[in-house]
């Protein structure tokens, strides 16, 4: 046992891994038998993942600060401590979770088995390759939310890519070609910028870290130096648009969102679900993970201009999901927007902005991910996704009916389902963002929160319209009628309902009861957030360490009708009062400090 | 390690030699140009004796050693610029005659004599028959033999060619130049020229036994491949028959 | 029991009847699926009550203050300020649940019978309508017992659902898909504003908890304790009236509950009458403490109230569809509720919706026996002279017809006359007047659709036999909602009054005392309706004359001269037009709004391909023309081009190292 | 004694010459002379190292690197031989056959 929750996490990573490398070597399995295998193999790595949390619960428990990651491996990978050259480098395979990447660790071994399972029916060809694909894919998924040394990250990160590349380009729609190009390319571009970004942060530990002259990687060292002084303004600023390049293009931010309905559209079914639900949340997560800790005055600085083009984001998308005809698009732009939410939330440095943000990962993974399995099951039986040439499918697939409308109302933020709970929270943390309520004032207001709010009814204006003419209205089918041609029933069958209810069941529980998740969560994010705002505000009362500081410090503090003297204390321990308390921040921020380290 | 003054001489040489080489290469219609090479040619070789004489310093037998490598260098410059490919195969031997030469002075003579064996006996050999087997001058080929000749005269691309390759070599000089010399000791090393031969023989016979029959192997391998494939029936371009459809080659025609 | 438990049991019980039914009712439970429900919300009926009984008890000695129960810790806002789900038992939540439970159970009971066609088969989809049903109650359940702004929000949002799912009941037809999603967004729209109050209670407050924010605005004071500007608590108060106006259907946010009638009809009686359309009179009841602190909110609020009331009125005067009559008075009776609120008269508002619950839905339900007996025919020019046919139904429609046309001594009597008493007490008089306006036109519509469907000689539309009457399913309900129409105002009156109308009677009763605790704070404040003017009863008089006038006009018009309305429609044309065309709102708000917002989308994509896809592929233009130079120069196939490339590419890089080594 | 210095430099001399030959002649058979050339740079160079380390691998390798010659130059010729009958040419531009 002991063995088993060491290596807990490389387990998890490599069991699919390892799953995918079987699948290449048996080439005469026959496909009833890779695909039995491939899910046996996730649902093995889901079982580990629960397992993995279960042990996270109990490191944690045990660990009276709380406020680390836990389920640590170590190992020299490159370089190493015996290296006594003048520069030497030091790349670590360093894993570990915390409460940031856990849920969204379980979320990922969760969602792939259910994608595989999807995949029964609508793959047809070259099943061996396929579902050694997905495997693949789920390890690297997996690496990126475990990893805690940065070009470990990256490289899991940037492996991503390879499987959903022939994903999208082999089992693909018409034009899964040109779709294919398209989101390798432009997702490279801008992950090749934030590969600089790593290897300059790596420099300058190299240069002023605490280890002396190592080459290093590690995330530890690397969140300490912001707080160190050894990044100056101009440089984090440089850093955070090199990590925004790659993150923000992965999530997709406003103008750099234009591959993703291409990508959606021409993926496979289950391509399209684990480029949703996941890997769009490797960027958020890369935000959430590297950006907001390591540079905290670019953050504050920079959190308006993201903040204002997350809130275009939410209402462009919104707005050009109307629009659409192909259902698949329409789900695709609602990506657009809602991680347009997410963003926001996450860069109002508010604990509920944060917390929704975290949550709306990993709601927007369950909803909009079985929206998409919904939206393949639909097109395997009528092999359209055109709005025009279906309708009224209520009365033909009943209980497909029910779990859309289920799913339509995750997305839409029902109340009582968990779309509710992150936007909600997302909202009010941008809200209260500039004030002194719960925490430390942040950088966005209640002008971005107000027209981010009407993308709750932009949201259920574009899929009312979609629950309309998909399942309401006459029965229209295609000329050419249902296919039944794959053992596909005319409702869903026992499969598909398995696969849906599970999802269905998580989104309930998460919109009536978040409370496990979110005392998950906190202690990390609340870490984070220390991080962005104690940091700067540290560094700004510090008269030592003044390079390039001001401009922070006018970030922080001048924002035009508010009225902000000085941030209150901020006290984990202690309940939140909202009163502003007097100005005896340096000797507390003094101590903070010393203990955060 | 070279003075300052003889680092921008080596340039100086090196420059030289660069656009000798230029203006030796072959092209079309400037007859000129060879004046030009020739004038060139002999300033670098000028120039490079005076760096080889720097270098050696006191040297006992530094006239033996700059006259081999002017060869050397000189016979490789011809081989380069000659137009007339067998012109070129024979400049080669000089080369290795005078490589050999150089590698025994420095006493590696088993080296050195293997070196002259196996060149200039038989890879040139080889290398002059196909130069023969290439060049009909029949009749009938007679304008074929003005083409061939055409390509021979021009060269592809001079100004980068010798950019590039005089800069490789400048580099690959730098590098052995900046090398801290310091400890290099002569004695030791005219130690180990003793039995140069008896050594050698010793060394590949245990410790580099395996690769010796490696190399013995791969030889072989060469020359079974060399066979199989100078033996596929091609069709000659003047046959003018049809031809296999593309990548079928190698699949229909057995080859042996 | 304790309140805990009750408060827990209360809305629990019809979300376990309806999510059993919804799991096994197509399977097993088919046309007995409404069983479950019906014991679901008979159960939470006798909690409320029982309930009802507990809250009266502690009345004396209860601190409203701290009334809410905390059940379990629900979203955390920021380092442990958790929001909780909390429910809140006072005397108004009481009100609220024995109104929705017992009209709830009414016309679940209805439903069984009408939910069948005439050989007692269930239609389609029985067992997904009673799983709505439950739905529903559970989700009103939850909206008036919420002890703070967020539970509230999702029970607002729970029936904004049902009611969507429910008018979508019969989604084939596309005017129900189109009603269900209309309804939906622009209660959507309401919950634009009411979501952004939230946030700025939140913001204000620093926390969502009813108790905690009325006693800081109370206190005048926000949450760093200091002064509570007026702007902010109207801005407050004004985004929370935003959310009630798309829930109550007030203007302009109307236009759903009309088309809303596509439901099946006991859902119209249910949600779209007697229950959900109130929360938004139960809300700002619910917050009286923070409109009664801003008289610009009051302001707005009784004006939009008497708005709708007085346009409502005159669109119900002209259509023929009788549940949409009846939806025009629903909305006509909601801006009475809001005129009561806004002229200060909470209790009153909250006495008229709980008369106007049972009569409306009485009223509703008399409509859907009629619908049920015409085949699905509700035009009330196709059919007349029911009276014959139908006499259950007739006698208890006309009775809450009666009622609604404020006949004396009838509930709505008593209440709709509170309400017109506050606001001429009020500085708003002009208000109260308007009230009396519409009392007539309410009179006057409400009788001309008796008179018209039930009165003269029996005229049925193609296809119907004869008029029968419905079964004991349906009448039942009728008959006790109808007692209810009579008999439910008097919990709100003083009985044996000497001094009092009609020398019996005197306003205000049990249930204002009741009621009192939860108002105490805002009456208080700005518009009080004293006693002084209930001396005189002349009001009384005047509104019972009005209603007489009302229903003798109707007669006249419809009964004795058929020819008058036609000839006024004739005469008053374009008015005419404009009344029946529902002021033209809907086409308004398709041109005004839907269009450019769907030609805003079309632009967005339109933008998405060209414009940023463009500058993409200029951008990637760059390298590709680069590349194709390149390929003319380097990449020409050429074993010594691409020798040549390596070796400066070599070259490069050697010396880049020698340079930095 | 010479310097190994000298000796080396000669050795880079032989192979740039013989990498600029590479690239600029046509004639195939010029070019595998021409690499030819670069090798005897290659081996000089080798004789050179050993001599700075004071050993004899150099000279080994040396052997290693005649033997790699031989080989190339014998499937070289073949190839170049193959190629003319194919195009009755030795010219190296007339295979372009690498264009993307």
């Amino acid at each position: 046992m002991s063995w088993l929750s060491d290596h807990i996490l490389s387990l998890v990573i490599f069991l699919p891994v390892v799953g995918a490398a079987i699948l290449f070597v048996f080439a005469s399995w026959d496909a009833v038998l890779v695909r039995r295998w491939a899910l046996g193999v996730s649902l093995l790595t889901l079982l580990l993942a629960v397992m993995a949390s279960v042990l996270f619960v109990q490191e944690r428990a045990q660990n009276t600060s709380k406020s680390d990651y836990c389920l640590v491996e170590k190992m020299n990978w490159v370089g190493g401590d015996d290296d006594t050259g003048a520069r030497a480098v030091k790349v670590q395979y360093k894993l570990g979770v915390d409460g940031i990447s856990l849920p969204l660790v379980v979320l990922t071994a969760f969602l792939t088995p259910l994608a595989i399972w999807g995949s029964f029916t609508g793959i047809q060809t070259r099943h061996r390759e396929y579902y050694a694909l997905m495997l693949l894919l789920l390890g690297a998924m997996l690496g990126v939310f475990c990893a805690r040394d940065l070009l470990l990250f990256y490289i899991f990160f940037e492996f991503t890519l390879i499987p959903l590349y022939f994903l999208i380009g082999i089992w693909g729609g018409s034009q899964r070609q040109k779709a294919a190009n398209m989101f390798f390319i432009y997702t490279l571009t801008g992950s090749l910028l934030t590969f600089a970004g790593v290897i300059y942060l790596g420099w300058k530990a190299s240069i002023c870290g605490a280890t002396g002259h190592v080459f290093t990687f590690d995330l530890d060292e690397l969140y300490g130096l912001a707080s160190a002084g050894a990044l100056s303004s101009t440089e984090q600023w440089w850093l955070f648009v090199a990590f925004f390049a790659g993150f923000a293009i992965k999530v997709p931010l406003f103008p750099f969102h234009t591959w993703l309905p291409l990508a959606h559209v021409e993926a496979p079914t289950a391509g399209s679900v684990i480029l949703a639900a996941i890997l769009l949340k490797l960027g958020t997560y890369g935000f959430l993970r590297l950006s907001l800790p390591m540079l905290p005055g670019a953050t504050i600085e920079l959190a308006p201009a993201i903040g204002m083009l997350a809130v275009i984001g939410i209402i462009y998308g919104a707005v050009a999901a109307w629009v659409q005809s192909d259902v698949k698009k329409l789900v695709a732009y609602s990506s657009v927007s809602h991680l347009g939410f997410c963003l926001l939330g996450m860069f109002c440095l508010k604990m509920a902005g944060l917390t929704g943000s975290l949550l709306y990962m990993i709601n927007h993974g369950l909803s909009t991910g079985a929206l998409f399995l919904i939206v393949g099951m639909i097109y395997e039986r009528y092999h359209t996704r055109e709005m025009s040439e279906i309708g009224g499918l209520a009365r033909k697939m009943p209980i497909m009916a029910f779990f859309l409308i289920v799913f339509t109302m995750s997305s839409i933020g029902l109340p009582g389902l968990n779309g509710f709970v992150s936007e909600f929270l997302v909202l009010l943390g941008t809200f209260i963002s500039a004030t002194e309520i719960n925490s430390k004032p942040g950088p966005l207001g209640i002008w971005y929160a107000v027209p981010a709010a009407s993308g709750i009814l932009l949201g259920a204006i574009y899929m009312l319209h979609m629950v309309r003419r998909v399942l309401f209205g006459p029965v229209k089918e295609p000329a050419h009628g249902f296919d039944g041609s794959a053992g596909l029933t005319q409702d869903l069958t026992k499969r598909e309902i398995g696969i849906l209810a599970p999802i269905a069941l998580c989104c309930l529980f998460l919109g009536v009861y978040p409370k496990p998740v979110m005392q998950v969560m906190e202690p990390d994010l609340a870490r984070g957030l220390n991080h962005v705002v104690w940091e700067t505000v540290a560094e700004a009362d510090d008269p030592e360490t003044t390079g390039g500081l001001d401009s922070r410090r006018a970030a922080i503090t001048d924002r035009p009708g508010e009225r902000l003297s000085r941030p209150p204390v901020y006290d984990l321990k202690e309940p939140i009062r909202p009163t502003g308390q007097p100005s005896r921040l340096p000797s507390h921020l003094a101590s903070a400090n010393g203990g955060d380290e | 390690m070279l003075s300052q003054q003889l680092v921008y001489w080596a340039y100086g040489v090196g420059g030289f030699g660069a656009l000798c080489v230029y203006f030796g290469l072959p092209k079309e219609g400037r007859p000129e140009r060879r004046g030009l090479f020739v004038l060139l040619l002999a300033v670098t070789l000028g120039g490079l004796v005076l760096l080889f004489d720097r270098l050696l310093g006191e040297s006992a037998n530094r006239f033996v050693f700059s006259i081999l490598a002017l060869l050397g260098v000189g016979g490789a410059v011809r081989v380069v610029t000659h137009p007339r490919p067998v012109y070129s195969a024979l400049y080669f031997i000089l080369v290795v005659l005078s490589t050999a030469a150089l590698i025994i002075y420095v006493g590696a003579e088993f080296l050195g004599v293997a070196l002259v064996i196996v060149y200039a006996g038989a890879i040139l050999v080889t290398y002059v028959f196909v130069i023969m087997l290439s060049q009909q001058s029949t009749e009938a080929t007679e304008s074929r033999f003005a083409s061939v000749l055409d390509y021979d005269r021009s060269a592809r691309e001079p100004v980068w060619a010798v950019l590039a390759g005089f800069i490789l070599m400048a580099t690959v000089a730098a590098i052995i130049v900046k090398r801290d010399w310091s400890d290099w000791d002569e004695v030791s090393a005219a130690a180990m020229t003793e039995k140069n031969t008896l050594e050698l023989g010793k060394m590949l016979m245990t410790e580099f036994a395996i690769s010796v029959e490696l190399a013995g192997v791969l030889l072989m391998v060469a020359m079974i491949g060399a066979i199989a494939v100078a033996k596929k029936r091609i069709p000659h371009a003047s046959d003018a028959v049809e031809s296999p459809p593309r990548g079928e080659v190698g699949k229909t025609v057995d080859p042996f | 029991m304790e309140l805990k438990t009750l408060a827990i049991w209360i809305p629990l019980l019809p979300l376990i009847g309806a999510a059993l039914v919804g799991l096994i009712g197509l399977r097993w439970l088919k046309d007995r699926s409404h069983w479950l429900v019906l014991i679901g919300v008979g159960l939470s009926l006798v909690f409320a009550l029982l309930l009802f009984q507990q809250v009266r008890q502690d009345a004396a000695d209860v601190d409203l203050s701290a009334a809410s129960i905390v059940l379990y810790e629900w979203i955390d806002a920021g380092e442990g300020s958790w929001l909780n789900v909390s429910v809140r038992t006072d005397p108004l939540t009481c009100v609220m649940l024995f109104t929705v439970l017992s009209v709830s159970l009414m016309v679940v009971v209805y439903s069984v019978g009408y939910m069948r066609d005439h050989h007692g088969h269930a239609e389609r989809g029985y067992e997904r309508f009673f799983a709505f049903l439950g739905l529903f109650v559970f989700s009103m359940c939850m909206l008036v017992l919420a002890g703070n702004f967020l539970l509230l929000y999702l029970g607002w949002e729970l029936v904004g659902l049902s009611s969507y799912l429910l008018i979508g009941f019969y989604y084939e037809k596309p005017s129900a898909a189109a009603a269900a999603k209309k309804a939906f967004l622009v209660n959507r729209i309401g919950d634009f504003g009411f979501g952004l109050g939230i946030f700025l209670i939140y913001l204000t407050f620093g926390t969502l908890d009813y108790a905690a924010v009325f006693s800081m605005v109370e206190a005048g004071a926000d949450a760093t304790g200091e002064v509570l500007s007026t702007g902010r608590i109207t801005t407050i108060a004004l985004l929370l009236f935003c959310g009630a106006m798309g829930k109550s259907a007030q203007l302009p946010l109307h236009v759903w509950l009309p088309d809303a009638m596509e439901g099946p009809t006991p859902v119209s009686a249910l949600i779209h009458a007697a229950t959900m359309v109130t929360a938004g009179v139960y809300m700002v009841a619910r917050c009286c403490v923070i409109f009664a602190a801003s008289p610009v909110a009051m302001w707005i609020v009784g004006s939009i109230g008497a708005a709708t009331a007085l346009f409502a009125a005159t669109i119900a005067l002209t259509q023929f569809d009788m549940k949409r009559i009846l939806a025009y008075s629903t909305l006509s009776q909601l801006g009475y509720m809001f005129l009561g609120l806004g002229v200060g008269a909470f209790d009153s508002a909250i006495f008229h919706l709980y008369t106007h619950a049972f009569f409306k839905a009485c009223l509703f339900l008399g409509a859907g026996s009629v619908m049920h007996a015409m085949a699905g025919e509700i035009d009330i020019r196709r059919f007349s002279g029911l009276k014959r046919g139908m006499p259950i139904t007739y006698w208890t429609f006309l009775i809450a017809g009666l009622a609604l046309a404020g006949f004396p001594l009838l509930s709505a009597f008593w209440s709709k006359d509170e309400i017109i008493h506050a606001a001429l007490a009020g500085p708003m008089w002009w208000l109260g007047w308007i009230g009396l306006l519409t009392a007539l036109l309410t009179a006057f519509y409400t009788f001309r659709m008796i008179f018209v469907a039930f009165h003269g000689e029996e005229r049925l539309p193609k296809g119907v036999e004869h008029a029968h009457e419905s079964g004991r399913w349906m009448t039942v309900p009728l008959m006790v909602l109808a007692v209810g129409a009579v008999f439910a105002g008097y919990v709100g009156v003083t009985l044996f009054e000497t001094s009092g109308f009609l020398w019996l009677f005197e306003p205000e009763g049990a249930f204002h005392e009741f009621l009192a605790p939860v108002f105490a704070e805002a009456v208080a404040a700005p518009v009080a309706h004293e006693a002084e003017a209930h001396g005189s009863h002349w009001l009384m008089w005047l509104s019972a004359g009005l209603a007489a006038f009302g229903i003798y006009t109707a007669w006249f018009f419809y009964r004795r001269r058929p020819t008058i309305p036609m000839a006024i429609a004739l005469a008053s044309g374009s008015i005419y037009r404009l009344f029946y065309n529902k002021y033209y709102v809907d086409e308004l708000y398709e041109l005004a709004l839907v269009r450019p917002l769907r030609r805003f989308g079309d632009f967005c994509h339109g933008v998405d391909r060209f414009v940023i896809n463009g500058i993409l592929w200029i951008v990637a233009g760059v390298p590709k023309a680069i590349g194709f130079g390149l390929k003319g120069w380097q990449q020409q196939g050429a074993l010594q081009g691409y020798a040549l490339g390596m070796l400066i590419g070599l070259l490069v890089i050697v010396w880049w190292v020698l340079t930095n080594a | 004694m010479a310097h190994p210095t000298s000796l080396m430099i000669i050795g880079a001399i032989l192979f740039g010459l013989g990498a600029t030959g590479f690239l600029t002649r046509r004639n195939m058979i010029v070019m595998f002379l021409c690499t030819e050339i670069m090798f005897q740079g290659v081996l000089v160079n080798l004789v050179g190292m050993g001599m700075m380390h004071g050993n004899l691998e150099g000279q080994v390798l040396g052997i290693f690197v005649l033997v790699i010659a031989a080989v190339e130059a014998g499937l070289g010729l073949a190839i170049v031989v193959m190629m003319y009958r194919r195009r009755g040419t030795l010219d190296a531009e007339s295979w372009r056959q690498m264009r993307g």
